[in-house]
This record gives C-alpha cells, structure tokens and sequence, in this order.
C-alpha cells in the first residue's frame, strides 16, 4: 500500500498503519457452543493516517463509519484488532499495562458529550484532577495549583472548583472536559465530535478556544467532526471516512476546493449555506449500509452516482494524486 | 475571556452534590419524613429497650396467660397489650423484638449489598468469564425459591440469630447484585467512564472510584425495599419454626405463637403483627422517598 | 348423611403395610379391618379374627371369621391373611421392598394356613405382646394385591372396614362411603352391623385455628387434635362440645445421665422437685394431662401405681442441688422440638425459677433427635420429649426408651438391673409375672430419675352436637363405624 | 408590527406558554407573535432551550402537563384554536395541521407496525374515506403516503415496525404520517437534527418537494441557520422565548438587525470563507425563571445600553421585517 | 421466534438446573438428621429394620454416587421414591401440583387485575388523590406479613360471617372428572357451573392473601412505566395525529408500558410459586410448597430435590414466556 498523505515533517508524531477493529455482537460462549456464526462489525477496516507535530487533522464522516472507534483504537481505549500506531516513534500497541499508562499523560481525548463525559457525582476539581492522582503527578495544594490553572486557561472560573457538573451549561461542561484532558500537559488531544452537541454560539467558543489552546501550548489534534465547515474552519488537513475505511485525505483546502472521491464530492454539496449557493446538490440514494453486511468491493458503490461495475467487484486503495492529496477511487485512476 | 453571569439557580444552589439535592427533596416530602420519623423511632425504642420496656419481656407469669389489653375486660394498665400465653407482657415484647427484627434487616440488608456491589461491580466492568461465571450463580440462585433456600439452610446450620442472616445473606446478594451489575452495564458505556480510561485510571479505581458513586442511589432504595422484605421474611421463617431462639422475641415468632390463640386471644399475634406492618410500612414509604429524590427518572 | 373429620395431615399411602405414620394409619383403620382390634378400654378384642390361641411359647392360632367379604365383593379368608403377613415381614416382599412395618409383627418366623380359615403365627422367640401388637396391622386382599401390586396398592383400597374408598384428594381429603356388605365389626365391640353414617370425609387442615374455625362453622363434626387453648370457647359454642380421653404419649424432659451436672442423680431428683408440674398442667395444657411419676401410662399393662411421687419442693431442689456441689444452681439448656416450644418454655422457666437455669433451645425434629441419639455426640443437657405408646405394653415405649443404648434412650441411661428386667419380661409368657417385672424396673428408674417425669396429656376433639355414638379412643384412633349424625 | 397578509393561514399573538418547575415559573414562550401564510415556509431558528417546540406545541393544544398557555391567542383560518374544546382541537389537530416531532427515532411507537401508525391517523379524522372498505381503502392510501416519501416497496414494508427502519427512513415515514391526512399546515419540528447530512439533504429536499405538491404551508423549526436559508421563505430567530427579529430569509441573513442574529451568523463557520474568523458570542443564554422584563441578550450584547433594560417591543425594520432592539435601525446600514 | 433462539434458551437451562442440583443435593448432605430416625421416631423398630430401610432408600450408599444416580435418573424423568410417601416422587409431585398452579394462576390473575388498571389511572392522574390513595395502598400491600393478614382475613370472612370456607380447597359436594386439574378451569370445561362457584369460593381468600403484595408491587411497576411511557415522543406524537385519549392510551400507551410489567411479574410469579407455603399452610390448601416445607423438616430428599428443580425449571420457563411476551409487546428486542 502506498503512503497515506504525506507528511508535512519527516517522522509524523502519530501514525497509523493498517489499522482495523472488529466488534463481535452475539458472541458468548453459548452461541459458540450452538454454531452460531460469530457476526462481526468491522468498525474500522485497515486506515492509514499519519499526523505530524504540531499539525490538525480533521476526521470526517457520516454517523457510525467508525469515527470514534478510531479515535480510542489509536488511543487503546479499544484493543484494535490489527494494525500498527506508533506515536512519537513508540509502538503503542505493542506496550504493556504501565507503559500504557505513561503515555497516556502524553496523549488525551475529549469528548463528543459534555453530559455523559463528567461523572455527575464528582466535582470540578474531582473531575480535573484525577488524571494528577492516577499519576501520582500532583497532591494537595499542588494539585489544586494545577487544577486552578488549567481552568483558568480554558476560561473556567476557580471559584467553581467545588461545583458539581450539573450546575453547569453545556459549553461550560465541554470547558471542564477539555481542562481535564489539557492537566496532564499532553502533546496530542483527540477531540471526538468536542463541538457536535452545542448550540452554534457555544461551538464557536469552543472552536476558539481549542484554536486558542492549540497556539499557546503547541498542541496536536485529531479533531473529529461530521460538519465540513467546521472542520474546514479548525484542520490543516482531513481524512475523509465512509464505512470504517478512509476514502479521501489530504489538505484541508484542496480537498475542498477540489473533492476527488464522489462521496466527498455528495458530502460537500449537502452542506447547506448561509450564503446560499455552493455546488448543484448531488443526491445520494439509499442509507449508509450495515457495517454488519457491508457491500462488496468499493463500500461506496451502492449510493454512488457514478458507480461502475468495477465498483462492486473491486475495492480501490488509496493513492495519491499530487497536490498532497490521495483518494479511494477507481474514477480517480482514469482521472 | 468570557464573562459568564452566574445564573440565579447557581447562586441560590450554591456548591451542592447531587446527593445532597436528592436529600433536600427527601427532606421536602412529609410523607416519607413522618416515616423516616417513625423508622428511628422505632429504631430508638429497639436501642433503648430495657429504659423502654415496661416488663422483662422473658419474666413469664402462667397466672397472667393470655391476659386480655388494659381495655378490655380482665386487662392492667400496666399490662397495656395483655400478655401471651406464657404471661409475658406482650409491649415488652414487641420492644425487645424490634432488635431482632431490625438487627436482622439492617444486617442482612448491609452484608448482601456488600457482596452484591462488589460481584455486581466485578460481572458488570469487567465481562467475560468473570461475568458469566456471576450471572451463572445468580441464574441458579434466582431459581431457587426463597424460602425453601432459607428453610434448607435452617435446617443444615441450625437455629440462631446469626444463622438465620447468613442463611437469608446467601441468597439476598443476588438482588442487589442484578441491580449493580445493570447499572455497571449502563455506566461502563459512559464517556466519563472512558474518560478515567483515558487518564490511565486502573480498574479498582474505575470499578469503586468513578462507577459505584453514581450507582449509589438506585442500590440504597433497592436496599431499603429489601430491608422491607426481609424483615417480613424472618418473620415468615419464625412462622414456619425457624427463627429466633426463645425467650428471645421475634415480631415473626409472636404472631406465629400467637396464631394458635386467634380466636380466642386476638391480641397475642395481632399487636407484633401491626408492627411489623408499621415498620415495614414506615420503611417502604421511606424508601419511596428517596426514590422520588434520587431517580430523575420518577421525578420530574 | 356425611360425617366430616377435621384432620392433620393427610395419608402418605394407602398401602396398609407402606407407612410408619399414625395418622395414615387412622384414615387406613375405617377402610380396613384388623385380625384383632382394641375395644374402648383399650381391651385386645377378635375383629377379622373369631378367637385365638397360644398353642406354645412361639406359636399363636388364629381361628378366622368366614363371613367377612371385601370392598370388591371377594370372600376373604386365612389365605388374605397369611399373604398379609408375609407381606410385611418378609424382606422385599413388596415388590422388592421391605415393609417398614416389619418391626411391629415381631420376631415372626412364617405365617402357617392350616386351613382355608385358621391361621397360625410361628416365631422365631416367645414374643408376648404379639396380640397387643396386632392391631396396628389391617389385612389385604391377596387377589387384588398381585392384580394392583404395591405401587396399585399405594393409592387404591380394597379392605374389609365398614366404609370404601370413593375418592383421595391428595392433600386435601380422603371421602369414604358405607360398605353395606359390611360383616358387622367386632362383636365385642357393639353395636354390631354397617356403619350408620352413608359417607365419611377426612378433611385435612393443618393449621390448629383453622380446624376450630371449621368446627365452629359447622365445616366438620370432629376437630382431631384440638388445641387446649380452645376448648373453652367451644365448650362455649351451642352446636360443639369437647371430648377428652387420656392419650398414650408419655412426655418427659429426658436429663443426659452422662454428663455433668446431670450424672448427679441428685440433681436430676431435685430437677424433679423443682418443677411445679401442677402448675403448667392447670396453666398451660388447662388440666388437659395425668401427672406421671414415671414412664407408663395408667391404662397401660404393668402400670405401677405406687410409685413415689416428686413432690413440688423448691426447698428440697435447692438442698439437693447444694449437697451434689451446687450451691448456686446451674445453667443448663433444654433442646425442644418446634411445636412443643411454648411448653418448653413454661418448664424451663419454671426450673429457671428454682435454680435451675434453663436455656430453651429450639430445634428443627431432625436435627434435634440427631444430637439426642444414643449414638451421637451426647452433648445436651436437657431434652423435652415424649415418645408414644400404642400398644399401651411397656415393650414399646419401656425398652426402647430406658433400656442401655436403646434406639429412644436419650436420656443415655443405663442401669443394667432395669435391661435385665427388661429383658426377661420381654419374652415372659407369665401375663402377671411380666407385669411384676416392669412394675418393679418402672420403681428403679423412678429411683434413677433419668428424666423429669412429666404427664400424659389427653386427646381433646371438639365435636359437633349432632354427632352420636362416637366416642374418643385412649390410641387415638378415630373410629367412626359407630358414629352416627343426627 | 409585522402586517397581516390577507392570506395568512396560522396567526400567533402574544402567546405565553409557562411551566410551574422547582426552581419557580418558567415562562417558556413569551409573547411570541407570528404568522404563517399559506403556501409559505416559516423558517424558525434560535438556540436550544429558546422556545421553539413549545411555542408550535401550544399552537396545537399539546403544551405537556403542568404546563400551561397564560394568554394569548392563536387564530388557524381565522378560528381561535385557544377557545376550541379538546375534540374540536383533536379533529384540527393531524387532519389541518400536522406536526413532525424533533426525534424520528422515538416518536415513533416502537410497538406498533408503520401500517397501524399511519391507518390510525386516516380513519381517526375519516378523511373521505368510503364507508365500505374503509380500512382497505387506508391502508392503500398509506401505501401511498409511503412511496411518496421515497420507501422503496412500500407494500411489504408498511407491515414492518420502526425499529427496521434507518433513522433517515423513519424521519421520512413521520413525514408520512403527517402528511396523511393532507394538512394545510405542516409544523416539522428539526426534521433532521439527528441525521447526518447527506440524508438531512435527503430529508429537506423531501419537504420541499411535498409542499411544492401539496401546496401546504411549512414551519420549519431548526437550529442551523444554513438549512433555513436555502429552504424557508421567511424566518423567524427566537432568543429566550421571545421572537428577537423575523423577515424574509435573505433580507434577515444579509442585513441581520438584531445583535443577536449578528451574532449566530458570525458564530457559523462557513465553508465558501474558511479564512473568515468565527466570531463567538460571549456568554450564554439566560434562564427563563428569572427572565425580568428588558432585552434577554443584553447581558451579552456588545451594544446594549441602560435603556435595553426597559421593556422591548418588535419594531417594524423594513419590509415585512420586525427586531425586538431599540437600536436595530442604528444597524441598518 | 427463531427455533434457534428457543434452543439458545433451553440450553440456558441446563446450568441453571446443574447448579441448582448441585446445591440442593449438598444442603441435603450436610444437613444433620436420618430420614429413617425420622421416620421411626417415638416407635418400635429395630436396628435391622432401620438398616433396611435406609437401603431401600439408597441411603447406604456414598453421597456421590447417590447425586450421580439422581441426576441420572433425573434425565430420565424419574425421582426415585418418596421416603416418606413410599411412593414415587413424581406421582406424590403431579398429586400437589395442580394446587400450587391454581393457586398461583389466581393470584397472579388477581394481581393483575388489581395492577393494571390502578397502575395506568395512577399515572395518567398523576398527582391527584387516587394516586396518592393508590400509592399507600401499594404500599400497605408490600408490607403486609401474608401469614399474618391470611388470619385476619379469615376470621371476619370465614369464622363471623361463614361466607367463605374456612380451609382446604375442594367443595365435598363436587365431583369434577379432572382435565386440566385446575377446579375452577375443570368445572367451567364441564359445564358445572355451581361446582365452578364452589372451587372460587375456596380459592378466594388464599389467592386474595398471596395476590396482594405481588400486586402492589406491578401497580408500581406499572405506574412507574406508565408515566415514563406518558413522556415519550410517540405518545406526544399520536396526540399530534389527533387521536382519541382513548386510543393514545390503550393502544400506544399501555402496550409499550406492559412490557417492564410483564417481565416484572415472571419474577414475582416466580416467588409467588416458591413463596405460597405460608398461605398454603394457612389455608390448608393442599400445595406443593407446604409438601416441601415438611419434606425439608423430615429428610426426605428425592421430593425436595425433584421440587426445587421443578421450581428452578419454572422460573426459567416464566422468564423465557415473558421474554417472548415481551418481545410481542417490544418488537425492537429479539430473544
Ligand atoms: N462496542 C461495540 N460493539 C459493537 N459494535 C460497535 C461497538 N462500538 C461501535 N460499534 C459499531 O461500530 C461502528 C462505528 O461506530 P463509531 O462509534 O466509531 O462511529 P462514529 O463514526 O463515531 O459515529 P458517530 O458520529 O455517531 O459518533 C458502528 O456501526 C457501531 O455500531
Ligand atoms: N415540561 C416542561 N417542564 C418545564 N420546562 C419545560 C418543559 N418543556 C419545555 N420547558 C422549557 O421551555 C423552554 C423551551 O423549550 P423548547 O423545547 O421549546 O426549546 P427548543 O427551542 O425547542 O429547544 P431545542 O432546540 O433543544 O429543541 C426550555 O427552557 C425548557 O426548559
Ligand atoms: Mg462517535
Ligand atoms: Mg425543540
């Protein structure tokens, strides 16, 4: 396989290489013991991505193509089934439990819902400083130091620090989620869909305010989003997924001036505008199919417009076209 | 930087724990205040029994059998519900019972929730085997009528206040523990529990640390139902002859003792009935209260 | 008309020789008859039998009524009970099992036809209660037994008693109806002739109130085993009254001879004094009880009339206690049986009052009787207990209850003087030197003081005032062929 | 004030909608005015918690209990559906005004088969059914309904429950149900928030398509101001339970007056400019228990001074244009 | 249903049934007391004799071997004798069964009846006194002691007034050729209509006794799920399609609100079945739970054995029953 996109320095800070993860739904010891076939998703099915220091990869997809699964394989809050993730030349998933453990200070996540992230039983200081406690990093008032600072850096309040998460709006939580992945001082943040939830207002302080803590702190994102604009707004570069695999990638501006693959193209005439006009609105029949029963060959042939009978047969790698971007297609070779 | 206002409901509120909220609706409710009242009360009088009592409850006098409540015919003032069979005077009795019912709802109740959190914690976080092999145990021992379990288990370690809250503990754990290890499914799926995953958080502090806090409330209303249940179980095990050891007073052994003489002497079993009726009854409404404050769901 | 038995518990088994239960064996009794029964007086009399003899030490002659038919219309004769017999005493005689009953035939060698209606039982030793022993037994059809075998037997009857079986709602009720072809009963028991009530219902209610209940409403016309505590308010009733008649069970708090403080034979006689037994008799059982002063009943063979009597004498207790060492008393437990407990409790608190401090400890049966049996642990100190006595001869309630080791002795008593007697009187053919020899064992243990000698409580009914004819019996069989309804 | 157009079809004045809760009275619509022509689709934005749902949920009598409306008046076709008793409100309600709820994937009875659900509604309101053969006669209108929405084979699938269903399908099977009866007024409730979109494209382009065909009015309640502007005729922007500025689409988003709409539209990042800096919104929106009588964004607006304190009305901006700020024609330049 | 899934569920069974085997064999063991001394007690009996029996009842042989010959023989249907009865478990089983079922079925019945409709009116007039009133009188039926309340119950109605009958659960003057051996059923399938009267009347006061507390506890059920259900979107829906009240109720209501209900009362069928000794042994109504209580007191084995797998068979056939109900009344769940 060739080279996913090419990275902007010689050795990314995050790659990934082939990387699947299957989820077995049913699957217990008695449907085995009756022959039952074990049914299988294949959330994630052989992505490459690399992400150099410094850099913002955004991550796009419909719901349920295996966005998030990605994200926590990379971070081994999921066993991925196979494939390779090196982070910053170690290979994370050949560590140990406590290896694991240390990097963890290295590399955070944040979350889609500012609800369910927070445990409503806890308070903000709980909450912000118990990745210090799991790391023994921080006690007492040393903690409490870095708690206070870290909230005041994603714009909380220390004065809330004995408030509980309920007590607060959902931009407000989203802030506390960040400042939990941000006290450890990470070098890489996953954000999974970290804006998705809230209104336009909020997101856009949201968006600001990562931005912001990007600048400051040198940070690196993996930022996962199903909006194009806002992923337009925050990437330097995107991936494209559909069905567990990634479809197109490249820089953020050259794909969307120029999409490659069809189910980019049919992505970026959906999104509606403000300003109106954009691309003629490319229909696309049918639903995203069962990653339980996913089509053969080309995952996209059954809702693309310009499908051909290769399509069905034949599944398109990624190969790059120049310009620093790469797509899935077989249009693409003729092309 | 933004200049959030602090909202009216921050300000009233100030920093409260869900708990502590839960607790200011309990407290609202009058209805499950007055039996949270009555279940201390109750509990009081258990504790300071002999202040309480009026008469030894074991001081047997035959010539006082089956003597009738001060009001009626026959009765004493300071025999207020008469005497049973063997002279005894039945109020002290159901004070000094009180002890026996509630050390062995409470005792039972808490060992059970003990096991049942942990193995619930344990099948629900950690899956597979562990699971399986949990679920298992609880499947059999579901299958296994209550009583006949109790009364089996009676039967092969004996009688005693010990014995019969081991022999109800064996089989009461599994019903917290289907309650945690549900909940547990629930939780393990939340991102805040991923989250303390993400951070490097080891199982235990997962389990205990993160899950269990927010599982609390459902466990301590499932408690307190079963404590309910419980107690009317003892008193069905004293009913079939297997409860506490005599003189010792039951509420359960009364009414069973009692029951020979229903004709002719309601009041025997009649008056430990209605105490188990009210504490039980005080402990349920109770409980409905703190269900109501607890789960969202209920409330609105 | 219908006559409506309040009873305990139901049959296990319909099969005569299947069941070791005295309450199976009272239904059992109305649908079959007996080589020999017992009259009121609890007299040994022929029933299916016209007379016997004892031939010699070992063989009893049984001269067979030839009139007798059963519920099928068949003729019985010597054949049916020589089939009988052999059923019960042979070993897998019952198709492939053992009759549990076996042990209460007696040392029974063969069973001899001599003719189609004499009958002779040969044993292996001279077994002197063999006559009192036989009324337990009811003879079946021979015919209808290889035709039905055991597991038909089980739930099928075909006897010679005066009612049939119509219908066994297991659990529920056994209905029974006349048998008009009935030969009439024991002529030494009259009236003679068919039952006078059409149909007879045994109706099982466990719990004690419920059966007064049904009394009270008119459900049934005898309430078996009525509790004391309720004779007054159906003496009270217009349409019930009580009937008493002693019992057979002897009760007794049996002391472990073998350990401290009770290997004192001075504490189990100040035990004995101790006890206001009076007291709980007019208290408890509501004078519903004989004080005994020893293990047999007054209506028993060999009944010793002048045994000494533990006088109520806390005085004596506490000196007695003094002089075996214990001046303070002692703490002592009393292990008793559920339904015994409230009574228990009134002992024990009573002893509690003389000194003796009793623990009342109540047990489940099985467990209990375990811990008190001759081969166990020998651990307790006191056991409330009673053990029956149907035969009303000391042979089944004297030796197996106070003889060295004996399956009943919990008491753990062994004085061989009493085994010897025992032993002897057991095979004596001599009726009155029998009796001598256990007037005199019952003096010794009177002396020994095994136990604390307790009473012989009565068997209360409470039976309906249209009821005529019927009258409580000392075995507490409840015999209804006489029983009429107005 | 906004000018009644002959042919409007709904009229809302001053509608107050309140809930008693815990924390105290929560006035959740508070007066809120506005009008539906016939054949027009009303675009509805504002953020989360402003009032949407509940203002349409009281225009059809479903305020849920303890709930109330506190005044004013809601006229369809010039009957006060306020004054109505619950059955006249029920026949109005499904047959002249139908509402899709905000999330396909509950509203619909997880229990009962698609055919049941959408029969129900036919024989409920007895749309000119024939007496004989009622039923057949439903069920083959429903198949209808069906096709139309865009399910493939409809026949076999109408015996199918919900769960069978993709969320996008079940959006288009509620679009069904209430277009059954072929109301004059569709109420779509976020017909694709929950949907990815491609299929919220689907979805719209859906609606579009029926209201062309069916001549129907549309409400179209959102919260993303990009599906209001390609598909709603006029648009409404609803801040804390209040209307805060209404007009024709493209006047309202080219020339914004209140600070509020100024503020959503420079919160959206925007594709065709991804240079152009996101501009947040400080500050977050106020609770309604304690909403006192002045302008609601003022906390949180850039121009607001000690007289947006007082009590606001809608002032007319422009042609057939209204915004509830005392300096919205400062603005309008 | 797939006949996989029923396979799935009866092979379920077989731990269930092999655990439960495995501890009501042990508690047999370890449990002090001979059968045969019970048997014997207070009578004449010889050692020999008791040594014979204890054979017959294969009481002489070692406990392995005896669990192993139970469970062998189990497979096959077959529990060997009752010691006490002499007679074959299964038989002395199939004579008490009936009673328990009918008992059973008519407190569940009545639990129902009581359940469902105060359930559903509570929650639709949430807040109102029939609420409140229903609600403590949920609460006054958990916690009446059954035993207790079986008295009380019988002294007005049974001993004062003579209404219903004292005890026991057949009328003497009836004779119903059994069909399915429940007496109510049977008489009605026979046409005696009076004999029908008769068998309720007995019936009456042990089901009412035993049906209460079940019957507070799904009135709760009920009303909890009810009011949840009230909430729903689909509720709000059908009232948007203009639906009677009727109809919203009964046909979206109520069927979605059923379903916790039903699963609630196959487990309180479940301790109904193994909790109505108490009120047999009132009543005297001639069931399997007193049968066992007594066969536990006496040692008796093969019947206790052969129960308890009896009971732990049931419950799973209840749950399964309601997972198949419920799957009727929940068509998202599969089995
Ligand atoms: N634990 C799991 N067990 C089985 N299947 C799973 C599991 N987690 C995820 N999946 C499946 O894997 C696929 C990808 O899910 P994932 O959550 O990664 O999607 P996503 O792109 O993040 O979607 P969204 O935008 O809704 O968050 C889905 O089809 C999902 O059903
Ligand atoms: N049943 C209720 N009880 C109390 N308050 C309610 C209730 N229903 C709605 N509200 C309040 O009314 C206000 C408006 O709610 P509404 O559902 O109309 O908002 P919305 O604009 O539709 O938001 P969303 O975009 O989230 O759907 C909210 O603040 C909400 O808290
Ligand atoms: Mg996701
Ligand atoms: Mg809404």
């Amino acid at each position: 396989m060739t080279p996913a996109a090419t990275a902007p320095s010689a050795a990314p800070l995050l790659d990934v290489r082939g990387l699947g993860m299957r989820f077995s739904v049913k699957g217990g010891p008695f449907d085995r013991l009756l022959g039952r076939p074990r049914r299988e998703v294949a959330a994630v099915d052989g992505v490459d991505l690399s992400v150099a220091a410094g850099e913002t990869l955004g991550l796009i997809g419909e719901s349920g193509c295996g966005k998030s699964t990605l994200a926590r394989a990379i971070l081994r809050l999921h066993e991925p089934t196979v494939g390779k993730v090196t982070f910053d030349g170690t290979d994370v998933t050949a560590l140990g439990r406590d290896e694991l453990t240390a990097l963890r200070r290295r590399m955070q996540i944040v979350f889609q819902d500012p609800y369910a992230s927070l445990n409503p039983r806890k308070s903000v200081e709980q909450i912000i400083a118990l990745p210090l406690r799991v790391h023994g990093l921080a006690k007492g008032r040393a903690a409490r130091d870095r708690v206070v600072e870290t909230m005041e850096a994603v714009g909380l309040r220390s004065a809330w620090l004995s408030r509980y998460p309920h007590q607060f709006s959902g931009g407000q939580r989203q802030r506390i989620g960040i400042a939990r992945a941000l006290v450890l001082n990470p070098d890489f943040v996953v954000c999974d869909e970290p804006v998705s939830a809230l209104d336009v207002s909020v997101q856009a302080q949201i968006i600001d305010l990562l931005a912001k803590l990007k600048r400051e702190l040198g940070l690196t994102y993996l930022f996962i989003s199903h909006d194009l604009a806002v992923i337009g707004h925050v990437s330097d570069r995107l991936a494209v997924m559909y069905l567990g695999s990634v479809v197109e990638t490249g820089p953020t501006r050259a794909v969307l001036a120029r999409p490659r693959h069809p189910y980019t193209q049919a992505l970026l005439s959906a999104v509606p505008r403000v300003e109106g006009g954009g691309a003629a609105r490319i229909r696309l029949a049918g639903d995203l199919p069962s990653p339980l029963d996913p089509p053969s060959g080309c995952r996209f042939h059954t809702r693309c417009p310009l499908a051909m009978p290769r399509c069905k047969t034949e599944r398109p790698v990624l190969r790059p076209l120049g310009d620093g971007t790469s797509a899935a297609c077989h249009l693409t070779e003729t092309a | 930087m933004s200049a959030i206002p602090a909202s009216p409901a921050l300000r009233a509120a100030g920093p409260a724990s869900p708990g502590r909220l839960g607790l200011q609706t309990f407290l609202a409710n009058r209805m499950s205040l007055a039996s949270a009242v009555i279940v201390l009360l109750i509990l009081a009088a258990a504790v300071a029994a002999p202040l309480v009592a009026p008469h030894d409850p074991n001081e047997t006098d035959l010539l006082r059998r089956l003597q009738p409540p001060a009001w009626l015919e026959g009765g004493e003032w300071s025999y207020l519900f008469g005497c049973d069979a063997l002279g005894r005077d039945i109020l002290s009795r159901i004070v000094f019972g009180a002890r026996v019912s509630i050390f062995i709802g409470v005792a039972v109740v808490a060992l059970a929730t003990a096991i049942g959190i942990a193995l619930g914690l344990a099948a629900g976080y950690l899956r597979g085997w562990t699971d399986i092999a949990i679920s298992r145990v609880v499947d059999v021992l579901l299958g296994f009528p209550y009583l006949i379990f109790a009364i089996a288990l009676m039967a092969m370690m004996g009688p005693g206040l010990q014995n019969i809250v081991l022999a109800l503990v064996y089989k009461e754990w599994v019903i917290p523990c289907r309650v945690v290890r549900g909940e547990t499914l629930a939780m393990r799926q939340t991102e805040f529990v991923e989250a303390a995953r993400a951070v490097g958080a080891t199982r235990g502090r997962i389990m205990f640390g993160e899950i269990l806090p927010n599982i609390l409330s459902p466990v301590i209303v499932v408690a307190t139902i079963r404590m309910a249940h419980v107690i009317i179980l003892e008193a069905s095990l004293s009913f079939l002859g297997l409860g506490v050891q005599p003189p010792t007073a039951s509420w359960g052994s009364m009414v069973a003792d009692g029951r020979a003489f229903i004709l002719d002497a309601w009041w025997v079993s009649t008056f430990p009935g209605l105490a188990i009726l009210v504490l039980v009854l005080a402990i349920n409404v109770a409980s409905q209260g703190l269900r109501d404050a607890f789960d969202p769901k209920i409330n609105d | 008309k219908d006559l409506t038995v309040g009873f305990t518990l139901d049959a296990l088994n319909l099969d005569p020789a299947n069941h070791r239960v005295r309450q199976t064996e009272t239904i059992l009794r109305n649908m079959y008859d007996g080589v020999l029964t017992r009259d009121s007086q609890m007299k040994v009399v022929p029933e299916l039998a016209e007379s016997w003899t004892q031939v010699d030490p070992t063989t009893w002659e049984f001269k067979i009524r030839k009139d007798v038919l059963f519920h099928d219309g068949t003729k019985m004769t010597g054949e049916d009970i020589k089939f009988t017999f052999d059923r019960l005493t042979r070993d897998g005689a019952m198709d492939g099992q053992t009759s549990p009953r076996k042990d209460l035939v007696g040392p029974v060698k063969e069973i001899v036809l001599v003719d189609p209606y004499t009958v002779r039982f040969v044993l292996k030793e001279p077994w002197p209660i063999l006559p009192a022993m036989l009324p337990f037994q009811e003879v079946v059809s021979k015919a209808f037994v290889e035709k039905v075998g055991t597991a038909g037997l089980a739930t099928q009857v075909n006897g010679t008693g005066p009612f049939k079986l119509v219908e066994w709602r297991k659990g529920d009720s056994i209905i029974m109806e006349r048998f008009d072809k009935y030969y009439g009963g024991s002529p030494a028991i009259p009236p003679v002739g068919k039952a006078c009530v059409d149909r007879v219902i045994f109706k099982m209610i466990p719990e004690n109130a419920s059966r007064t209940a049904a009394l009270l409403a008119g459900e049934v016309d005898i309430a078996a085993e009525l509790p004391a505590s309720d004779m007054k308010r159906i003496e009270a009733s217009q349409n019930a009254k009580v009937m008493k008649v002693n019992g057979t069970r002897t009760f007794f708090v049996a002391l472990n001879t073998t350990k401290k403080p009770f290997d004192d034979p001075r504490v189990r006689k100040a035990a004995n004094h101790a006890l206001d037994k009076k007291l709980v008799i007019d208290r408890v059982l509501l004078g519903t009880a004989v004080p005994l002063n020893g293990v047999m009943s007054p209506d028993a063979f060999g009944y010793n009339p002048d045994l000494p009597e533990y006088k109520y004498d806390p005085a004596q207790a506490k000196k007695l206690l003094a002089d075996a060492g214990y001046p303070n008393g002692i703490d002592v437990t009393l292990d008793v049986e559920g339904p015994f407990k409230e009574i228990a409790e009134a002992v024990g608190s009573l002893l509690t009052k003389a000194n003796i401090r009793t623990t009342v400890t109540v047990g489940e049966g099985s467990t209990i009787r375990a811990k008190w049996a001759p081969k166990g642990e020998k651990k307790g100190d006191m056991y409330f207990t009673s053990w029956g006595n149907g035969s009303l001869d000391p042979a089944d309630i004297f030796v197996p209850t106070l003889r060295t080791g004996d399956r009943g002795n919990s008491a753990f008593y062994s004085n061989p003087e009493v085994d010897k007697l025992l032993d002897a009187a057991n095979t004596e053919l001599d009726q009155a030197k029998r009796a001598a020899m256990y007037k005199s064992a019952q003096a010794m243990v009177n002396a020994d003081a095994p136990w604390i000698f307790l009473w012989l409580p009565q068997d209360i009914y409470g039976v309906s005032k249209r009821l005529s004819g019927w009258q409580p019996s000392a075995d507490s069989k409840i015999n209804l062929h006489d029983a009429c309804v107005n | 004030m906004i000018e009644t157009a002959p042919e409007t079809l709904l009229s809302i004045k001053e509608l107050r909608t309140c809930f008693p809760t815990r924390a105290g009275l929560v006035t959740a619509v508070d007066g809120v005015s506005l009008d539906v022509r016939a054949g027009e689709c009303l675009g509805v934005v504002g953020e989360s918690g402003s009032g949407k749902s509940v203002t349409f949920s009281s225009v059809i009598g479903l305020v849920r209990r303890p709930g109330y409306i506190a005044g004013g008046s809601v006229t369809f076709r010039g009957r006060e559906l306020t004054a109505l008793s619950p059955a006249e409100l029920r026949a109005v309600r499904g047959r002249e005004i139908a509402m899709t709820m905000q999330d396909a994937l509950t509203a619909l009875n997880p229990a009962l088969t698609i055919e049941e659900q959408i029969v129900e509604v036919l024989l409920a309101h007895a749309v000119d059914l024939p007496r004989a053969g009622r039923k057949a006669e439903a069920r083959r209108r429903a198949v209808d309904m069906l096709r139309l929405v865009g399910i493939a084979s409809p026949e076999t699938r109408i015996g199918d429950y919900p769960h069978q269903f993709s969320g996008g399908m079940r959006q288009r099977i509620m679009i069904a149900i209430a277009l059954a009866c072929r109301p004059m007024l569709l109420i779509a409730d976020e017909p694709t928030t929950a949907l990815d979109v491609t299929i919220q494209a689907q979805v719209l382009e859906l609606i579009a398509d029926l209201r062309r065909q069916l001549g129907m009015s549309v409400v179209l309640i959102t919260h993303d101001l990009g599906v209001v502007a390609e598909y709603a005729d006029r648009l409404a922007v609803m801040y804390a339970g209040q209307v805060v500025e209404t007009g024709p689409t493209r006047a309202v988003l080219d020339s914004p007056r209140h600070p509020y709409t100024r503020g959503l539209l420079g919160s959206i990042p925007r594709l065709s400019d991804l240079d152009a800096p996101i501009r947040p919104i400080e500050g977050q929106a106020p609770e309604l228990v304690s909403a006192g009588e002045g302008c609601r964004f003022a906390s949180r607006c850039p121009m607001a001074v000690g007289a947006c304190y007082a009590r606001i009305d809608l002032v007319d901006v422009g042609p057939g244009r209204a915004a509830r700020c005392i300096r919205a024609l400062e603005t309008a330049a | 249903m797939k006949a996989s899934a029923v396979a799935y569920r009866l092979l379920q069974l077989v731990p269930v049934l092999l655990g439960v085997s495995v501890i009501v064999f042990l508690m047999m063991w370890l449990t002090p007391g001979d059968p045969v001394e019970v048997m014997l007690a207070g009578q004449q009996a010889t050692a020999e004799q008791a040594a014979s029996l204890r054979h017959d009842m294969g009481l002489d042989q070692p406990p392995l071997q005896r669990f192993a010959v139970f469970l062998g023989n189990a497979l096959t249907g077959n529990f060997g004798l009752s010691f006490f009865h002499r007679r074959p478990v299964a038989d002395v089983i199939a004579e008490r069964l009936p009673a328990t079922i009918e008992l059973t079925l008519a407190a569940l019945v009545i639990a129902l009846l009581i359940a469902i409709p105060l359930g559903v009116v509570a929650a639709v007039k949430r807040g109102s006194l029939f609420d409140r009133l229903a609600t403590v009188g949920s609460l006054f039926g958990v916690s009446l002691p059954g035993f207790w309340f079986g008295i009380l119950l019988l002294i007005p109605f049974s001993v004062n007034l003579k209404l219903l009958p004292v005890s026991g659960r057949s009328s003497l003057s009836c004779e119903v050729a059994p069909i399915t051996h429940l007496l109510v059923l049977d008489s009605l399938l026979r046409g005696q209509l009076a004999c029908a009267g008769e068998a309720l009347r007995f019936l009456t006061l042990p089901a009412i006794t035993l049906a209460l507390p079940t019957a507070a506890v799904l009135m709760r059920v009920m009303r909890a799920s009810m009011l949840e259900v009230l909430r729903s979107d689909y509720v709000a829906f059908a009232e948007a399609k203009g639906l009677s009240p009727r109809r919203v109720l009964l046909r979206h209501a109520l069927k979605n609100a059923l379903a916790p209900t039903v699963t609630v009362a196959a487990i309180e069928t479940g301790s109904l079945l193994g909790g109505n000794m108490v009120v047999e042994t009132v009543f005297g109504w001639p069931g399997l739970g007193r049968l066992v209580v007594e066969s536990i007191f006496v040692r008796n084995y093969p019947l206790v054995q052969a129960a308890v797998l009896l009971y732990a068979v049931t419950y799973v056939l209840l749950n399964f029953a309601a997972d198949i109900l419920y799957t009727r009344l929940n068509p998202k769940v599969e089995l």
